[in-house]
């Protein structure tokens, strides 16, 4: 299990190709989250609480693994500025069969959407603006 | 107590964080304490369902007491992922 | 939209890095299958029906796309002879949101264990034997 | 018509493919006359329910007719993936 908070971008591709190679594991997913360009947003800034983050992402992660009994969860999360198109975060989940792998990777992005402290704000031609939460991702918690 | 801001929180209140002594027990009593203080503070905290409150680095609510606290952080509801 | 049906090895990490760059792409699900070693398998081997399987992957690719508005969608599964920890298959969604993004890949998953003319034959030390579908794997169709 | 058949059904009949002139109008004819042919065929038909029929490369059921097929395969439920 590994948990990382950096401002620094990360490369998505080599993540995913040294993640989940451990006896027993059948089953890989991986979710990673992108700037969008849609409303014309030239870039996202993200917040986030030195210290805390770290600890939220560490819980939220332990809490997967034992859950699913995975063999291996990986949580990659940047705070700071990114234009469209870059890589915000992803989670991996690796597991022995394909529904364990995919509702751990659900839940681990339903928690960080609303249970770790980043906050995004964007950036237009004509102004920037907090991103509000949405209900629906407040009420995607309750499935779990 | 080291108290810190987020977000738009920390633009509205204008600092990212303070040092404050304060005998509030409860966040209630510690929010009612900095609405009093000036009109940013209670521009910040005018409606607290649209408010967060971690004390010292875990998720809690207003009602949560203060005793022993060495951090306590307002924010808006998280937008991670 | 891509659907390629190999008895070549894929290189999953290139695969990723590849996937999912168009604009409004918010959201990439990857699923890998990867042969487990439990149970003291040697080896796997993997039969399909040529022609028939890349008509049933491409009309389930395609149907994702159009179900979950799919910015793109990718399908690789291989056929032949694999050991433990190889790559068998995979499937990559890209949509302008988790949800439809992991839905997607889900249903491609569910789609292709049941409805994709692929049958696993299992080696052991002691022999050899076809794997049995699960009744939960037709179940999961249900939902979709 | 061409006749496939696939994974343990291929094991049983003992070969991949054959050529059949048959004037079968539904797959549960064919399948009769199938069963009919020796015993190693009747041993791979013995219960439609562990197996699963496509004509022309679609996925069906065993009243499907066959007025103008090329090509039916017969094989067990799949496990892909």
């Amino acid at each position: 299990m590994r948990v990382a908070v950096q401002s620094a971008p990360f490369d998505f591709a080599a993540e995913a190709a040294g993640f989940g190679q451990g006896p027993g594991v059948g089953a890989v997913v991986t979710f990673t989250g992108v700037v969008r360009d849609d409303g014309g947003m030239a870039a996202m800034e993200i917040e986030h609480y030195p210290g805390m983050t770290e600890k939220a992402l560490k819980a939220i992660a332990a809490e997967a693994m034992v859950r699913w009994s995975l063999s291996d969860a990986l949580v990659i999360h940047r705070h700071g500025r990114m234009e469209p198109g870059e890589h915000i975060m992803m989670v991996a989940t690796a597991a022995a069969h394909r529904q364990a792998a995919f509702e751990a990777a659900e839940f681990l992005m339903d928690y960080l959407k609303s249970r770790a402290p980043f906050w995004k704000k964007e950036f237009r031609a004509d102004g920037s603006d907090w991103v509000a939460a949405k209900d629906t991702d407040e009420e995607a918690l309750g499935r779990w | 107590m080291d108290v810190l801001y987020f977000a738009w929180v920390r633009e509205r209140i204008g600092l990212p964080k303070e040092r404050i002594e304060t005998q509030a027990a409860t966040v209630a009593e510690l929010v009612e304490e900095l609405r009093a203080r000036e009109d940013r503070y209670a521009a910040a905290f005018a409606d607290l369902s649209a408010l967060r409150v971690a004390v010292d680095q875990e998720l809690t609510d207003f009602s949560a007491p203060l005793a022993g606290a060495r951090e306590v952080a307002f924010f808006p509801p998280m937008t991670g992922g």
